[in-house]
């Protein structure tokens, strides 16, 4: 395997710090420590990781309401994104986005977006002004398999097309949008294949596997880095979790199904490749396992102890000047 | 009973029979009555039933969500897919289909879920559903319902929460309904989906767990009739949809302290029944409109336009409003509250508009 | 050929009605006689003609812009649809429509729409109605290739192929939107390819031919009545004069290729044909194109003489009912 | 000199050097001196070359349409196709996209043609352009401009006239300016592009082939200025956009009658500049507000409800408004004409306010 030993356990330290995130996320939740819906997309690790292994903080990804893994692939800090949930003043967006509106602009992470599908056009726009100012950045489009619903998916890709745009347009087809199966939604088999009405390339990646993510998005990321354009990438995957942190699943997935995908999990799946070829020790993994538990516990403690904004910033960055702001009339 | 009862004060008190119900529970109850009453009658929307194309044990189709807040639960089992329709996200496709469907001879009901999404449909529901009548000289008619959630309390954040019913109510061709309690949820509703126009009706969120009586007949509320919630003679309080039961408490409260406040309850946005509120303006001489959406060219403006042309001379002091800030709807809880125009709120500026 | 003679000069007689209608109406808007800007469909005609044949009352249509021609093909009456492009109270809608917005519900013609794009949901939803009413109706959604770059488009394939709805989805592909040349703004070859994205059939049609539309519209309606879904016909055609009537296309396109479709005329090219094949003598064509001059030049006097809508007008038809209209507050 | 001469009458009479200029000259003029001036900035819509992906005889791309009304013609064949972008026809993905570029660093303007197509890109222009600074916390801005026409007049009908700007100035994150003049669209086109908000730009088509006086020099009428367009003492005329004219004509009229109307033009609609109507309603204790858009939640409630709350005490008669009806717009020239509020009916309603 061609990856570096440090990119390696970058993957597996993203991996896992993803999953910890999300898990500890969704206990707060149910503590009531979130100040509103939660979305958590574990079982999804490898798509963003694999992604985001790729790319710098000079690349722009464009996310969604189910947005923690990109955030944490792309390197945002889990104290800031944990405080942001708990809707304090020292969170990513000083508590006024909250778990939907997760952003690091100076990490190149555009913002989770609680609009199904219109973060993908985003995206584009990044990748407009990497070619404007002629620069090797790309911009990656995450969405689901539902957003494929949305005809600004349509417009977006037929635009990164015709203007040979640095786009990777990445669907996480995690089978679900909301209670309804993708193949009830859905008019085609695979989502990839909807790339050939583009001219583009199209590929079903096995969501799943880190590895088979990293080089498909390698390819696809280098294509747009040459300036061939963008590439579609199907990710088939699965949320282990409800749609949000009150869905129960059961009520519209099979056991079997459930479990039949859990079988594939993507850490575990990692730490026996990597076993198996010696290319990392249980120790190591351990090693970073433990140091990720600290670091999300310490999160938690973080975004506890801070404090709530203040009340005058219900009137802030609403713009960058305005003459005459309206405080409400009262 | 329509209007009359319509003109009623609260829920309870009626001589008719009926129970205490939730509005989550009468707002179902309706789409119900409604699909029991007319077959031309469908519903349309996300997850309206929720695992499309899959069945349960004895074979019916999957009831796993019901809508958000649960507003079409259950009704999948009883009426089928063919008219409890599941659909992809895709409101523009949706909403156009539906106007379609109406200009054909059905009369669909679209959930849009929250009122944010009606942005991705809008040119539908303002080039088609709002004009086709007119552009086509009254050739056709769009008998369309639309419903969402609207509002700010739930920690939705920014792109949850709009009330939007300003935009919706500035629009010709389009009727906006904001109902206030169970009550007249049901008689609304009723009303929207036999009405020959399109109507949108407007949930508040924090409305939607709350409970009052509900008579068990079916009945219809005027579409374009307001109500008067609460006679008072010192100043008339205005609110629509949430803001109406905070106008209500603050006149309690104010009671308390001998200030006699009369709440006006819009209920219609589109038509706006401007009779009720300058009837009740031409009395009291004082009006402070109270309206969550954001101020500029909102409701509330309009309100006060109307009252400052039609009933200036009857007026002893400013046309007050209290609105929610020139800004998106925040995360933080805190800051929520903040941007919602509450009892508080309400009071402090009666009671200086009052000189007190 | 499997058509009967009738048929056969309704083909034509409707493309002769067609063509006359737009050249007359073009003259006519020079002589100042519209009130507003018109499109003309001359040099389009096959497509509607050959579609509309296999349509009855039953069946709904729903159209675009340029849209003269589909309301003719539909049976629309030529007088009030030029009355209505002169303004007048004998016009299909009154005056208060115009060029871009003929309707006429009787006749299933859902009307002409003039936000590109928007009228193609418009078709899903009367397909709708049919597969709820259970009757074999179906709905054709006119559209140029200019409307390929909206996502409605898109949401209403899959909508109509997830339904397996009676829609045709027939992209009238002229070549240009506005002044931009289709390979410009389009990033596949053959619109019709795209129909694989819904899983449903596209077929690439000669849109200059009549009795080519006429088979591949045969069969796409067919099928649509059997309950088997959605076609999506690309009809290769051309239009003859500018985007609008004060457009030059001299501008953008070379006398080159408009002589190059000229040479394919759809007129000429049956005249040929049925003459070549004996299927019509040169006097009935003679009959059905004289005939169809003074039904024209009817519907100019008739438009001429009719009166302007009273001022009343302004007020009516916002709404089946209203308790509180705003007449303009003055 | 920016706001000083924004608040001067018309354009003719200041003492720099100028020249008589078309709206439709000077929008293009200054869209090309941005350009020269910002190499960020670039400018992306449908046709705003025309002929893309083609050439002319000296290689040059094609400027075959140069935008609707020529707003941007020429500019291709200067600036080239990467700055001047001819797009498909997908609002919601190029705003969408033009969005994402202001988020990363450029300074996109779009042009929309008809501010009915805004419809299309609505959710964009709500859910991201105007929400992502407040909702990311302050982290980012939106230097986007955006452009249209605007308004009825030319026969275009139901779904190419929409004023639509009582909408956008109701959005919080949004700001809108609304151009009377070839004066005026000079300044704040260039104020708008150079502004790091986004704004929209109101053109309403009945002025674009108006001419007037347009000094020589680069210049910025501030955003969230009004201007006094005529001095007078017995009643204020609040226009915007195209209505601007029609009080002034209207005040012209009047004065021969002996009556002195003071006349407002609003210039920016959000943010929305309070002091010069308050000033002037406080001088002639008289108002009519002219907004050819219609009337619920419109523009006019809004300037009529911030009078009737802050100049209440100055208000010898109510406040009156003269707007186009809840109607979508004809497209017979006669009833298209009785839609759009005319000097007639602002001197009718301003004689019976003045009891005359
Ligand atoms: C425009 C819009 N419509 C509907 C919703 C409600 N909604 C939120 S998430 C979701 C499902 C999205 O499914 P998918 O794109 O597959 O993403 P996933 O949740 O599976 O990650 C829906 C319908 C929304 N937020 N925005
Ligand atoms: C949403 C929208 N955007 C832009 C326009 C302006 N416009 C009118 S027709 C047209 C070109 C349409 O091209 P096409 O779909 O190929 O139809 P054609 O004119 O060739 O028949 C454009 C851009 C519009 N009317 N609606
Ligand atoms: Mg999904
Ligand atoms: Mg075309």
């Amino acid at each position: 395997m061609d990856i570096s030993s440090e990119k390696l356990s970058w993957l597996y330290e993203t991996m896992v710090r993803i999953r910890r995130f999300e898990e500890t996320m969704l206990e707060q939740t149910f503590k009531g420590k979130s100040m509103g819906v939660t979305h958590s997309s574990d079982g999804q690790e490898a798509g963003p990781t694999g992604i985001c292994a790729h790319l710098t903080e000079k690349d722009w990804i464009a996310s969604t309401h189910r947005g923690h893994g990109h955030c944490i692939a792309k390197g945002l800090d889990s104290k800031a994104m944990m405080a942001e949930i708990f809707g304090r003043v020292t969170g990513q967006c000083k508590g006024k986005g909250g778990s939907m509106h997760i952003a690091d602009f100076s990490k190149g992470m555009l913002g989770a977006n609680a609009i199904v599908g219109a973060s993908i056009p985003l995206a584009v726009g990044a990748a407009l002004t990497a070619k404007y100012k002629g620069t090797d950045s790309v911009g990656v489009a995450f969405f689901g398999d539902g957003a494929t619903g949305q005809g600004v998916l349509h417009e977006s890709m037929n635009l990164a097309s015709i203007w040979k745009l640095p786009v990777i347009f990445a669907c996480e087809n995690n089978h679900y949008a909301e209670a309804t199966p993708v193949e009830y939604a859905v008019s085609v088999s695979d989502i990839a294949d909807r790339a050939a009405s583009y001219s583009i390339p199209g590929v079903v990646v096995d969501g799943m596997d880190v590895f088979a993510v990293y080089d498909a998005a390698g390819e696809a990321i280098a294509r747009a880095r040459r300036g061939e354009g963008p590439t579609l990438l199907e990710l088939k995957t699965y949320r282990y979790h409800g749609h949000f942190h009150a869905d129960v699943p059961e009520k519209y997935r099979s056991k079997e199904e459930e479990d039949s995908w859990h079988a594939r999990d993507p850490l575990t799946s990692f730490e026996k490749r990597v076993l198996d070829q010696e290319l990392m020790t249980e120790e190591q993994l351990a090693a970073i396992r433990s140091a990720i538990d600290k670091e999300i516990m310490a999160a938690v403690e973080f975004a506890e102890e801070s404090p709530m904004p203040p009340l005058e910033e219900l009137y802030t960055d609403v713009y960058v000047s305005y003459s005459n702001p309206v405080q409400g009339l009262r | 009973m329509t209007t009359q009862a319509a003109a009623n004060p609260l829920g309870p008190g009626f001589d008719v029979p009926g129970s205490e119900a939730t509005y989550r529970e009468t707002f179902n109850r309706t789409l119900r009555d409604e699909l029991e009453r007319d077959p031309d009658v469908f519903i349309m929307g996300e997850d309206i039933a929720g695992g499309a194309g899959r069945y349960d044990e004895e074979g019916k189709p999957l009831d796993a969500w019901g809508g958000p807040f649960a507003a079409t639960k259950g009704l999948v089992q009883d009426f089928g897919m063919e008219r409890i329709r599941d659909t992809p996200i895709s409101e523009a496709g949706i909403l156009g289909a539906a106007v379609g469907a109406a200009l054909t001879g059905t009369r669909p009901v679209v959930d849009l879920m929250y009122f944010d999404f009606v942005t991705v449909a809008f040119d539908q529901l303002l080039s088609n559903a709002a004009k086709s009548r007119y552009m086509f000289g009254g050739q056709t008619k769009v008998p369309l319902t639309i419903f969402a959630r609207s509002g700010a309390g739930t920690g939705h954040a920014a792109q949850h929460s709009e009330n939007f019913y300003s935009i919706l109510a500035h629009i010709p061709g389009l009727k906006v309904v904001a109902p206030s309690d169970a009550y007249t949820v049901k008689g609304l509703l009723a009303a929207a989906i036999r009405d020959d126009d399109p109507v949108i009706v407007c949930n508040h969120k924090k409305l939607i767990n709350t409970s009052g009586f509900v008579p068990d007949e079916s009945y219809t509320i005027d579409i374009g009739k307001g109500r008067v919630m609460r006679q008072g003679k010192d100043v008339t309080l205005v609110g629509m949809s949430w803001t109406s039961r905070v106008c209500l408490n603050a006149a309690e409260e104010m009671a308390k302290e001998g200030i006699d406040a009369e709440v006006i309850d819009l209920l219609s946005l589109s038509p706006l029944d401007e009779d009720v509120f300058l009837e009740s303006v031409k009395k009291t001489n004082r009006v402070v409109i109270v309206d969550e959406d954001t101020p500029r060219a909102s409701m509330a403006s309009e309100v006060a336009a109307v009252i400052a042309e039609k009933a200036f001379d009857y007026l002893d002091a400013p046309i007050k409003r209290v609105t929610g800030p020139h800004t998106p709807v925040p995360y933080n809880k805190g800051l929520e509250t903040a941007f919602i125009p509450d009892e508080a709120a309400v009071i402090g500026t009666t009671k200086k508009l009052l000189g007190l």
